[in-house]
């Protein structure tokens, strides 16, 4: 399964047992197309947005605690045994395929983009990816062009931002541990 | 194992053109205002938990209908990136909170793929029985509330009745009916408790009777099977493009299984059938999910028999960075006093990656995409839910079904709003 | 100071003898809820017939849910209490067991169907998402139904075993048939 | 002669005094609420309803199954007082009846060739 004449081809990562092909943004498209006819990825299996935004920041150690008690969403400890790879882009976009056949290949297509950038949609290539992209448009604010329907699907219409942003508040309240505070 | 060859359920694809997942009203019928909208809303009895679906009807007929969710949606993999991986796992079982088991398994496989953590053999078979127990319990909690929906409510009390049976045990193993948080990172949180092999042989025992009342009572009922042959058809093509697995799959002729396929924990060294069926109707699905059961107590048999020859063999892996020590070392040596102080502080580091980890759940594949940057919380979780999938081919399905149809094939889908609306 | 249990209800006394002011007293006060408690014999009656059947609506949200199935059949078995009928539409349901997690875009449907169940009408917040949010506490989950509807009866547990569930049925059964009034009247809440 | 009309008499007041009592303690005993609110006069919609729904037309197969439905249901009606006197009528009034079955049957046959029993 020859991987480099994938349309769009930019790096070929081997890790855990998983090949990960990172594709340039504009080409997602055509290289879905491509690994769907020529390489017989016929199942989408999942569509996934990362955020990285301050990937690798040293995190501070302990609990932190405020006036009106710890909450305990904030920052722990976050002590980094070794720097994580540098991720000089915010976003990546993961399609996860497999091969409805023997021994069960499967495969990571990946885009990097910034904030912003828009993704071409494979609802033509996969009809499963229309919720996918439209939940990954919701929680995380990727713009897929040309998807027929790209409207929020999990949260209320009227909802402002996209929650799984790494710079948005997870929300909820502090938990007060005792009467005192 | 080639796909099987498939049976012509219907000519090209029934998959709407303009958006793959809304059935839109034909033009012709645009016009006329016979059209009736109707909100089978958020609180509907024969909407499994919170689904809404915008249906225009022309008449008894279904032509238009549009599947809106988000009303259960809990905001997990926001929670999961501000636990520790230890505190994480408690979270995914609530995701599909009827096959609860495996969610959990999903996960915990994810973090020793990351981890490339050797778990022993005993929690390897430990971890297949349970997930194949809760694999009934998610059918027996199907099979009852779709008969249920269709008229026939005395299966709901028969199959509730096996349901507590699955329960007990696993109340017995873990202490907790649902929801067990029973398997950690490196094989399980307990040792499996003196008696529970028997009491696991009493239920195999009598299983196979129980599923032979229910086919008894289903399976030659006229009204069943009017209600359920030729009605939600799908085809194998439309079900691989609108990326159905699981038992939608198979009941579309594709023999896939990712307990066969794509083996995992040791469903390799296991014998068991894999149902197909060929009609890709509502009955065919739950043909499939019958036999599943059955295949699921061959499954739990043997793995019984080799857990039963296993008494005494280290249930979690000891590797000191990732698994407590046990209590009585914690006197005597340093190193595991301060091991088992980073663990429980900080929580243990999991190296950094990236990982997709697909399993078998009782709905389909369920996967888990988990990110990791080397510190003690996960970066990003992204659970793949089969029941998110499954409400997508709602629209395909409902090509010329009437309106009582629509609740048979809505209930053959066996989505769990949990699952899908994460 | 007459107490709660001395007008026959039973749960207060036999779980903590020793307790201070119950949840009905602090809310109402203890001279109104006296006279709320001086009933005559046709409310008592009236009372009576209203706790013999009391039937739920289904609103199954999540995990707990399946639990609120679990007492419908045969082992638990809400019927004994006359409640196994479960009503699709508010119109005709007096209970509301919230079992499950509220989330934001549930709430307004779930205020609707609050408002349009006819009086007398109690609420239960099944599980520890219904109570207070549970574990979730994100953006997406109400952090605890009574933030729109007045609850009467909190179980807790996640999910919450079928006894637990109808131990709090019970209770809720003693302090109606006992004479204290529904969730909405105490907290003068919009009906 | 009102001696043996005495029991249909005590019969009628007993038919009309139960649903009677009936409605009259659902008002009396029934608990006001304080304050009609909107959500009450708007239709249950499963939770989402907008408000009042505006009146729609219904497709006319409901009215013609509905006519069917009538035809077949007063058939029976009228079976009920010959089965309690067809010892009294004996063969006559059975053969009479078959004739009045038949043309019901005629015409049971006609819609279900014509297609009009299914939807």
């Amino acid at each position: 399964m020859n991987v480099r004449d994938i349309p769009g081809f930019l790096d070929v990562r081997e890790e855990h047992g998983e090949t990960t092909v990172v594709v340039e943004r504009e080409r997602v498209r055509d290289a879905a197309r491509h690994l769907r006819d020529e390489l017989g990825f016929n199942f989408l299996a999942d569509v996934v947005a990362t955020d990285y935004l301050n990937w690798g920041t040293k995190g501070v150690s302990g609990y932190i605690g405020t006036a009106s008690g710890r909450d305990l969403n904030l920052p722990m400890t976050q002590g980094l045994q070794a720097q994580p790879r540098p991720k000089p882009w915010r976003f990546s976009v993961s399609y996860h395929l497999l091969a409805l056949r023997e021994g069960a290949p499967r495969l990571r297509l990946q885009t990097l983009l910034e904030d912003g950038d828009p993704v071409p949609s494979v609802v033509s290539v996969w009809p499963t990816a229309d919720w996918h992209e439209r939940e990954q448009f919701d929680l995380m604010g990727i713009r897929f062009d040309g998807h027929p329907n790209l409207v929020r699907i999990l949260l209320e219409d009227d909802w402002e931002g996209h929650p799984l942003r790494k710079d948005y508040p997870i929300g909820g309240e502090p938990v007060r541990f005792s009467d005192a505070e | 194992m080639s796909l099987a060859e498939r049976t012509k359920i219907y000519e090209g694809s029934r998959i709407p053109q303009r958006v793959p997942t809304v059935l839109d009203v034909p033009p012709e019928l645009l016009s006329s205002d016979d059209i009736l909208q109707v909100n089978f809303g958020p609180n509907h009895p024969s909407t499994h938990g919170v689904l809404r679906l915008i249906v225009d009807l022309d008449g008894e007929q279904v032509v238009g209908l549009s599947a809106v969710i988000g009303y259960l949606h809990t905001g997990f993999e926001k929670n999961m990136e501000q636990k520790t991986w230890w505190k994480a796992i408690t979270y995914p079982e609530r995701i599909d909170y009827v096959g609860y088991q495996n969610n959990e398994l999903v996960f915990v496989l994810a973090i020793e793929k990351l981890l490339a953590l050797e778990i022993p053999e005993k929690a390897t078979w430990m971890r297949m029985l349970l997930c194949e127990l809760n694999r009934i319990h998610s059918h027996l909690v199907f099979l009852g509330t779709s008969a249920l929906e269709l008229g026939a409510i005395s299966m709901f009390w028969y199959t509730f009745r096996e349901r507590e049976m699955v329960l007990d045990l696993s109340e017995l193993v873990a202490g907790q009916r649902m929801h067990t948080r029973y398997f950690q990172a490196g094989g399980l949180a307990e040792d499996i408790p003196r008696g529970f092999y028997s009491e696991c042989r009493k239920f195999v025992e009598w299983m196979p009777q129980a599923l032979d009342d229910y086919l008894g009572l289903l399976d030659r009922n006229k009204i069943w099977l009017e209600r359920t042959k030729g009605v939600g058809l799908l085809s194998a093509d439309d079900a691989i493009a609108l990326g159905q697995s699981g038992p939608v799959l198979r009941a579309s002729g594709v023999d896939w299984d990712l307990r066969r396929d794509d083996p995992y924990l040791s469903y390799d060294k296991v014998h068991f059938h894999v149902p197909v069926y060929h009609g890709g109707d509502v009955y065919d699905r739950y043909r499939v999910r019958m036999d599943e059961m059955a295949e699921s107590v061959r499954i739990i048999e043997q793995c019984l028999d080799k857990l039963e020859r296993m008494d005494g063999k280290p249930w979690i892996a000891d590797d000191r960075k990732v698994v407590l020590p046990p209590r009585e070392e914690l006197h005597t040596s340093m190193e595991s006093l301060i091991h088992h102080f980073k663990i429980v502080t900080e929580g243990y580091r999991v190296p950094e990656g990236e990982v997709y980890v697909a399993i078998e759940s009782p709905r389909g594949e369920s996967g888990c995409y988990v990110v990791s940057d080397g510190g003690p919380k996960p970066w990003r979780v992204h659970f793949r839910a089969p029941s998110f999938v499954a409400l997508e081919a709602t629209a395909t399905c409902m090509r010329d079904t009437l309106v009582a149809d629509m609740i048979a094939v809505v209930g053959s889908l066996d989505a769990v709003m949990g699952d899908s609306d994460r | 100071m007459t107490r709660l249990r001395d007008h026959g209800l039973q749960s207060e006394r036999l779980l903590w003898p020793t307790k201070g002011p119950s949840k009905f007293e602090e809310e109402m006060g203890v001279e109104e809820l006296e006279q709320a408690l001086g009933l005559t014999t046709l409310e008592k009656a009236v009372r009576w017939a209203q706790t013999k059947s009391m039937w739920p609506d289904t609103f199954g949200l999540a995990c707990c849910a399946i639990e609120m199935m679990a007492i419908v059949s045969a082992r638990y078995d809400i019927a004994r209490f006359g409640m196994e009928a479960f009503r699709a539409s508010p119109r005709q349901a007096d209970l509301l067991i919230v079992s499950g997690r509220v989330s934001h875009k549930m709430a307004k449907p779930l205020r609707q169907i609050y408002d349009q169940m006819v009086e007398p009408k109690w609420v239960i917040a099944m599980g520890a998402c219904a109570s207070s949010g549970g574990m979730f506490n994100n953006y997406a989950i109400l952090q605890g139904v009574d933030r729109i509807v007045p609850v009467d009866i909190y179980v807790p547990f996640c999910p919450p075993r079928p006894e637990a569930l109808m131990e709090g049925i019970l209770r809720l059964h003693e302090a109606h048939l006992a004479g204290v009034p529904p969730a909405y009247e105490r907290r003068q809440v919009a009906t | 002669m009102l001696r043996d009309w005495l029991p249909f008499l005590i019969y009628g007041l007993l038919a009309l005094a139960i649903p009677a009592s009936m409605i009259y303690a659902s008002f009396a005993l029934a608990t006001r609420p304080a304050r009609r609110t909107r959500a009450r006069l708007v239709p249950f919609e499963s939770g989402v309803s907008q408000g009042q729904m505006k009146p729609q037309r219904f497709t006319v197969s409901f009215y013609l199954t509905a006519m069917l439905f009538i035809v077949f249901d007063i058939e029976i009606v009228f079976l009920y007082p010959l089965a309690v006197q067809l010892h009294a009528l004996g063969w006559f009034g059975f053969v009479e009846f078959l004739f009045f079955i038949v043309i019901l049957l005629v015409a049971y046959v006609y819609i279900w060739r014509k297609g009009a029993l299914d939807w």
